[in-house]
């Protein structure tokens, strides 16, 4: 076996273990070890993304001594690899991004704690995206849940601990369900690990017993694995818990933390349930129609916000729409679609709210629009890096949103009963969102009559700035040269079969 | 053009507004969009004060039940909504279960070649006599592992919501110890005699657990639980000498590490097929199974460490 | 309907179990016993995963005078399953209750919809 | 041994039910407690030993001694506690 | 290839600079050198994108086309230089330097010259882009740009007025856009590719298949360009849009970025092929869409005092002149429609121009205040009445020549009723043109016996602004004068590449 393969499951126990080192540390070493980590396992993620597309293959590792049906086992591919590489790097940015944020918002004492669960996040994200074992995935979507609540309500006002509250009780309804449906699942199948599942799914639906229960228990899981990344009806925790806890963990939550229970949800479509079996059922149909409801009412909620940073949060509602909408549509373009989405929504939602803190900053803190006026003037890196990233929101050419929707555009034609209704509300969403995005940017360069607060220049933020140059980058090339990321997604969800 | 009406009714009129929309004068986006002149905001210290008090009353009548009806209509909707929501899910259930293969018979999928062969072979290839011991800490190892950072996170969170700094921790103890009477004899007198056996109990549980039913945490469960009664006969005074924070951070942190760099090792010599050092021992020993027994102690002194410093978070928000 | 109902009683039950933890979990006000129909809702599903397990007629995975024959015991996946879930069910219910703790002494009511109401009163 | 399991899965949903209805938090943390212990039993039943004692260190010791500080925490816990709550709500 | 691209980046990159390099406003004692050296960079950096764009035109490298990069695997971005690209690219390159010359005074007292001018750059390179596109996706991604670059120009003074007049042109462009995308996404479905090409892309198979379909989306692409064009429903934001922007930039908007539309539609009739909508509704509906809104335009402009907003409404009613010629899809009247764009393109911008020029001097917005310009304005008000002559259509000037064509091409088209009935409204319409236009002149030039002759002065502008008006009014004749090249020229257009 090649070494290389040893790189998930080392990326998976550095950034675990770094978790029990940071528990040690002061704050500033935490902070490097972080650092460090996430650059280390992004560096693994590229190498082995390079080897997988070398090789074309992917491949199993078993996690102990034993082979498939009794050990645990991790399993890579393209997308995998592909996928942990830019959580990494919407991570360390995301990080970078809000670093000189972090002392006002959190009290000196626990930064150290901030940094492990940042880790321990990592590692569950890694964990999700690797695995191949659908108990392990629960465990460390307990993990990504525990450690998601911690990072929103590290800075302690009333509103985080609330909104902590209320994602706390959404997602373990979602665990409970997923739970549920895994027992269910197991129960007919006998199998955990996600090949051997499929392989008995085959047969259950080939045999015809126990196909109601099958269908119940995906049913189950697919619910659960909703409520969690706050899909439409179950998105009431979201602008809060976004809207008010620390930059990066708004950041990193908005942009990584749901992909990571959609992720795991195409594993499953993909890698449990089998594709085709999946798409008979009418479970994409309950998808669709939730995502596009998603997209209408998460776009209105939106605009009716007077709050810049829950206005955000409401605009990546609509957005998590979009991904189910693409699960939707029943099609390995919309799927291909989503996963794009996934990647371009990461980028843009992030660059977002990291731009957004800028504006604030040099607006006397306040997020109200009406404070807001001219801010773009004040910190001109902030307000280029928003503009860019309303900009890839709404869908113009050039920037990573527009291909996204270029996909579900082309994934909706292909599909009779679903392509009218699919673009028409693609449509109107993104009339709402160019409504919302705009009324922003417009805000942020409307002239103001005198300086009101002090502007802040280049010098005095030149990680900040870097990092959102880099997250323009992002964008652009994700908008640009989205061939080969696209052909990327596209070996990697055949892999998955 | 006749002036059968005055202008003011005209603005009324369909034609009027048509026309406005004809020439495109009217503008749509006036009081919808939000778009206020670019005046610097100036702060009116009365008039926000008035707002304020004005959103207060709003705000009152909004959010007050008995007098507001479609709130209280739309409680009752959401109650019913979720009631139904929950009876459906009930039958769903039901019938899905009635589906199901039945209970307690050999012929399910569940006990497949997986089940059989952690039975048949499991004492040979983990060496632990409890064969959920040898399947939870070397078949699925994984798993465990994840779980005990679940336990981590957790903690790690109820610090940052609980810790305090230190005033504010000698208030807390202050107003902690308010209610409850303090040195009380019967409960000092039973604590010195059941933390022994307690805590004893619960090594017992720990270092048998590759033999019989128990392990690491349920072990270190009890322990946390004797600590705890300790601490409440005995005062945080007592405890202290031996438990501080200090203790808590490094036991965990070593046990932690342990845990982690023997399973990785364990995790890399399986996926290389590489031999692994580690001797299973002879089964039924104390000291046998590998590296199950050491993982289990691990383990339970992690647990043992969290109950309690769960318990003095909650407490007084420190050790 | 399948004919499997009552022979699958525990897992009736436990599906029973289930949806009173999930309804107390959504509808009641009070955090302290949403947190305990969350832990009804964790511990029904393990009775559910327990009696997966369950052979009639068999013992404990508990490897007794070296009998290593299947007929023997039990099943013992679900046991190992749920003894990890139980763990996580504690840590979860740990961090609720502490969280319950900071929104008591910051808002001094343990009723989210008031908790909300007193937010946006405070306007921020 | 099946009647006593049906009598054993009687009882928890009795208790599920009757934590839901019950009106004082102490009452409904003791009825979870015996929830907790009637679980461990049914375990027992169930021929998963390793579970019935977790569950009985951790459910019914742990949790219960958990909810219980919380209670104290949040002044729950206290003989004059109708009264106090009027008074919160008279303020 | 380098010229074109040089032609479309060279400007993109010259106002980004400008952007930054003036970032804030010229003030204090170097004001006017500072200014200097901003006008001479503007005034070099047209230059050069004209010679650019002319040097893409003549050497014919374009021809073949080329494609700059793949945006996903079947849509790349293509240019290509065809001939109706050549012509409309050819009236950029005359209007927008001159225009812009025309603004190094009229913008003398504005605050944020350099922003201005910024954009403007920006919008030509756009503009440029549009015209050398060659296939359907390229043109929507500058499309959009150059939505997005001409909106600041209309927001340049940063009023209230001017905020929601950009925002209400940034909605209408927009949806249309959308409109319009909405069916490029069928086309993409029923093209082999999205490129150019002479007699319609569709294929054989789609046409039987979706026809009926294929017709809505047409319809709908129509519509939605034809925002841009502001065709009937969607006109509001023209007049809107125009009295709030500072002349030079209305003159742009009027005669050469609301072309954009027209070519648009060009390009849509091309992707669908004449052959497949004649005869059918949707060219029905189109006619008798494009004739309201030729009559309508013409009527309110009649009624308008203000002289810009009237100059709006003019600039409506003339573009449906084209679209009508467009819609009754016949080479005579094609033929008309893109000579009328040249011919109102020059005329639109000298109108718009010598309206600057006297609102410049005068301060005086309506016309009923401008009694005897012509007497302290001579000059300013000749090129005016010649410019509004070729507008009405009298026979030396450019107007009469595509009229003509267009009314033949009509009477030719054998369509009933609308061959008849359209040359009676055209004829209608220039009538009312007549009425809104001359006044000025009979105003100016005989203000009546009450004219306090005593208070008059001399008033003319500086040759910087009398000098492009001049060049552009000569030009509206010239093209009727040399009628033949110009419809030879055209008539190549239409039937060869």
């Amino acid at each position: 076996m090649n070494f290389i393969c040893n790189f998930p499951f080392f990326s998976i126990l550095l950034s675990l273990f770094s978790g029990t080192i940071c528990s040690v540390l002061p704050a500033k070493a935490a902070k490097v070890v972080n650092r460090a980590v996430i650059i280390a396992v992004g560096l693994m993620s590229a190498v082995l993304l390079l080897y997988l597309l070398s090789t074309g293959e992917p491949f199993i590792y078993w996690m102990g001594h034993f082979p498939a049906p009794w050990g645990n086992e991790i399993r890579a591919g393209v997308l995998e690899a592909g996928m942990a590489l830019f959580f990494c790097m919407i991570m360390y940015l995301s990080m970078a991004g809000g670093a000189h944020k972090l002392p006002g918002e959190v009290v000196e004492s626990k930064h150290n704690l901030y940094y492990i669960l940042v880790n321990l996040l990592l590692s569950s994200l890694l964990a999700l995206v690797y695995t191949n074992d659908m108990f392990t995935a629960y465990v460390f979507v307990e993990i990504n849940t525990i450690s998601a609540c911690g990072l929103i309500m590290i800075r302690q006002v009333g509103r985080t601990i609330e909104a902590a509250v209320r994602y706390m009780i959404m997602s373990l309804l979602g665990s409970g369900l997923l739970l549920f449906g895994l027992c269910i699942m197991y129960d007919l199948t006998g199998h955990l690990l996600m090949s051997n599942i499929k392989e008995s799914v085959g047969l259950i639906m080939a045999n015809g017993e126990y196909q109601i229960p099958l269908i119940v228990s995906v049913a189950l899981m697919c619910i659960g694995l909703c409520i969690k990344s706050a899909l439409f009806p179950f998105h009431a925790w979201l602008p809060d818990a976004y809207g008010y806890s620390t930059v990066s963990s708004a950041a990193i939550l908005s942009s990584l933390v749901s992909k990571g229970y959609i992720f795991l949800l195409i594993k499953i479509i993909y890698r449990v349930i089998g594709f085709d079996i999946f798409n008979n059922t009418r479970i994409i149909d309950v998808l669709f129609v939730f995502g596009l409801m998603g997209m209408i009412f998460g776009s209105l909620s939106a605009i009716k916000e007077k709050d810049i940073r829950r206005m955000i949060a409401f605009s990546s509602v609509a957005q998590i729409g979009y991904i189910y909408m693409g699960f939707g549509m029943g099609t390995q373009a919309g799927m291909v679609a989503s996963v794009f989405h996934i990647l371009s929504h990461a980028a843009t939602k992030s660059l977002l709210f990291v731009a957004a803190i800028g504006l604030t900053d040099v607006s006397g803190g306040s997020r109200k629009f009406i404070d807001l006026t001219g801010a773009a003037y004040r910190n001109k890196w902030a307000g280029v890096a928003f503009t860019a990233g309303s900009l890839s929101m709404v869908g113009v050419p050039l920037f990573s949103g527009f291909i996204s929707k270029l996909l579900f555009a082309q994934a909706a034609v292909q599909v009779e009963g679903k392509m009218l209704a699919s673009l028409i509300v693609l449509g109107i969403s993104t009339v709402l969102n160019a409504i919302y995005f705009m009324k922003t940017v417009l805000r942020i360069y409307a002239t103001t009559d005198e300086a009101a607060y002090t502007g802040i220049t280049f010098r005095d933020m030149k990680a900040y700035a870097v990092t959102l140059v880099f997250f323009i980058l992002l964008n652009v090339i994700l908008g640009v040269s989205s061939q080969p990321v696209v052909n990327m997604i596209e070996q990697g969800l055949a892999m998955f079969a | 053009m006749s002036r059968k009406k005055t202008a003011e009714e005209y603005q009324k009129t369909f034609a009027f507004r048509f026309f406005r929309w004809l020439s495109g004068e009217k503008d749509p986006y006036i009081g919808k969009v939000e778009m206020q002149p670019q005046k610097e905001y100036q702060p009116d210290q009365e008039a926000a004060l008035r707002h304020e008090k004005e959103h207060d009353a709003i705000m009152d009548k909004v959010y007050d039940t008995e007098h507001n009806k479609w709130l209280y209509r739309f409680h009752r909707l959401y109650q019913a909504t979720s009631i139904l929501f929950c009876l459906f899910l009930i039958a769903l259930l039901l019938v899905t279960i009635s589906y199901l293969p039945p209970n307690g018979t050999v012929t399910r999928p569940v006990n497949n070649e997986v089940a059989e062969r952690y039975i048949e072979k499991g004492l040979e290839e983990t060496g632990a006599v409890n064969i959920v011991a040898g399947m939870i800490l070397d078949y699925r190892a994984f798993d465990t592992l994840g779980e005990s950072h679940v336990l981590f996170v957790a903690t790690i969170t109820v610090l940052i919501l609980l810790r305090l700094n230190k005033t504010e921790k000698d208030e807390a103890e202050v107003s902690d110890r308010r209610f409850e009477p303090k040195n009380d004899a019967i409960l000092q007198l039973v604590a010195t005699f059941l933390v022994p056996v307690i805590i004893i109990f619960g090594i017992y549980i720990i270092l048998n657990g590759h033999l019989g039913p128990g392990g690491g945490f349920s072990g270190g469960a009890v322990i946390g639980a004797g600590l705890v009664l300790y601490l409440n006969a005995f005062g945080f005074k007592k405890t202290e000498r031996f438990f501080t924070e200090k203790t808590y951070k490094w036991v965990c942190f070593f046990s932690l590490s342990f845990y982690c760099l023997a399973k990785s090792y364990s995790f890399y010599t399986g996926a290389n097929k590489l031999h692994s050092v580690i001797p299973k021992g002879t089964p039924g020993a104390i000291l046998s199974s590998g590296l199950i027994l050491p993982l289990n102690i691990a383990v339970g002194l992690v647990v043992a460490c969290t109950i309690y410093a769960f318990y003095a978070m909650f407490r007084k928000g420190g050790f | 309907m399948g004919q499997n109902l009552f022979a699958n009683y525990g897992e009736a039950v436990s599906a029973i179990l289930f949806c009173i933890g999930f309804t107390n979990l959504l509808l009641q006000t009070n955090l302290i016993k949403k947190i305990i129909g969350l832990n009804i809702m964790d511990s029904a599903i393990y009775l559910f995963l327990a009696e997966k397990g369950y052979i009639a007629g068999r013992v404990a995975p508990i490897v007794v005078d070296n009998v290593t024959s299947t007929k023997a015991y039990i099943n013992p996946i679900p046991s190992g399953l749920v003894l990890t879930g139980i763990v996580v069910s504690v840590s979860v219910t740990a961090l609720m209750l502490s969280l319950t703790i900071r929104l008591y002494t910051r808002y001094h009511t343990l009723d989210l919809d008031e908790i909300s109401t007193q937010l946006k009163r405070e306007g921020k | 041994m099946t009647a006593f399991q049906i009598i054993l899965m009687g009882l928890l949903i009795i208790c599920a039910v009757s934590v839901s209805f019950s009106k004082n938090l102490l009452n409904s943390i003791l009825i979870y407690m015996s929830f907790s212990l009637v679980m461990s039993m049914l375990w027992i039943c169930l021929e998963s030993p390793d579970l019935a004692i977790t569950e009985a260190a951790v459910g019914a010791g742990i949790t219960s001694v958990l909810f219980f500080v919380t209670l104290k925490k949040i002044h729950a816990i206290d003989a004059s506690e109708p009264e106090k709550e009027e008074e919160k709500e008279n303020e | 290839m380098f010229p074109i691209l040089l032609s479309i980046f060279f400007p993109i990159a010259a106002g980004v600079f400008l952007l930054i390099r003036y970032r804030t406003p010229l003030s204090g004692e170097k004001r006017n050198t500072d200014r200097k050296a901003l006008l001479l960079l503007t005034g070099c950096f047209l230059v050069i994108t004209a010679a650019f764009a002319v040097a893409a035109l003549l050497t014919g490298t374009g021809k073949d086309g080329f494609i700059l990069f793949n945006l996903t695997k079947t849509l790349p971005v293509y240019f290509r230089i065809d001939s109706v690209g050549t012509l409309f690219s050819l009236l950029a390159v005359i209007v927008l330097p001159f225009a812009g010359f025309f603004s190094f005074e009229y913008m003398k007292h504005e605050e944020r010259e350099s922003r201005y001018y910024g954009f403007y750059l920006l919008a030509f390179g756009v503009l440029n882009g549009l015209c050398f596109a060659g296939n359907l996706i390229t043109f929507y991604l500058f499309f959009e740009l150059l939505t997005l670059s001409s909106m600041p120009l209309v927001m340049h003074s940063g009023s209230k007025e001017a905020v929601m007049a950009g925002l209400k042109y940034l909605f209408y462009s927009l949806c249309g856009a959308y409109a319009a995308l909405f069916g490029i996404y069928f086309l993409y479905r029923n093209c082999d590719s999205l490129t150019f090409t002479a007699g319609g892309a569709l294929r054989a198979s789609a046409v039987a298949e979706h026809g009926g379909f294929l017709l809505v989306t047409a319809f709908v692409m129509l519509l939605g360009f034809g925002v841009k064009a502001g065709m009937f429903p969607m006109h509001a934001w023209l007049p809107t849009a125009h009295p709030v922007a500072p002349a030079p930039a209305s003159a742009v908007l009027s005669s050469v970025i609301v072309k954009a539309g027209v070519l648009a539609t060009i390009r849509v009739l091309g992707m669908f092929g004449t052959n497949f909508l004649r005869g059918t509704w949707v060219q029905t509906a189109w006619i008798i869409l494009t004739l309201i809104t030729v009559f309508m335009g013409s009527l309110l402009a009649y009624r308008e005092p203000v002289l810009k907003k009237r100059l709006a409404y003019s600039t409506v009613s003339q573009l449906s002149y084209i679209l009508f010629g467009l819609a009754v899809m016949n080479e005579t009247s094609r033929t008309g429609a893109l000579c009328h764009v040249l011919a109102h393109g020059f005329v639109k911008a000298a109108l718009f121009l010598c309206a600057g020029a006297i609102i410049y001097k005068t301060g005086k917005t309506r016309v009923g205040e401008m009694r005897g310009i012509g007497k302290e304005m001579p000059l300013t008000l000749w090129c005016w009445t010649i410019a509004s002559l070729g507008l009405i259509g009298i026979p030396p000037t450019g107007g009469f020549v595509s009229k003509w064509y267009l009314a033949l091409g009509s009477l030719k088209s054998g369509l009933p009723v609308f061959d008849v009935l359209g040359p009676v409204i055209l004829l209608l319409s220039a009538l009312l043109t007549a009425g809104y236009l001359l006044p000025l002149t009979i105003y100016g030039f005989f203000p009546g016996a009450d004219y306090d002759y005593g208070s008059l002065q001399k008033k003319e502008p500086c040759k910087l602004m009398i000098v492009p008006i001049l060049i552009l009014t000569i030009l509206s004749v010239l093209i009727g004068l040399f009628p033949d090249i110009i419809a030879s020229t055209i008539d190549m257009a239409i039937t060869g590449r």
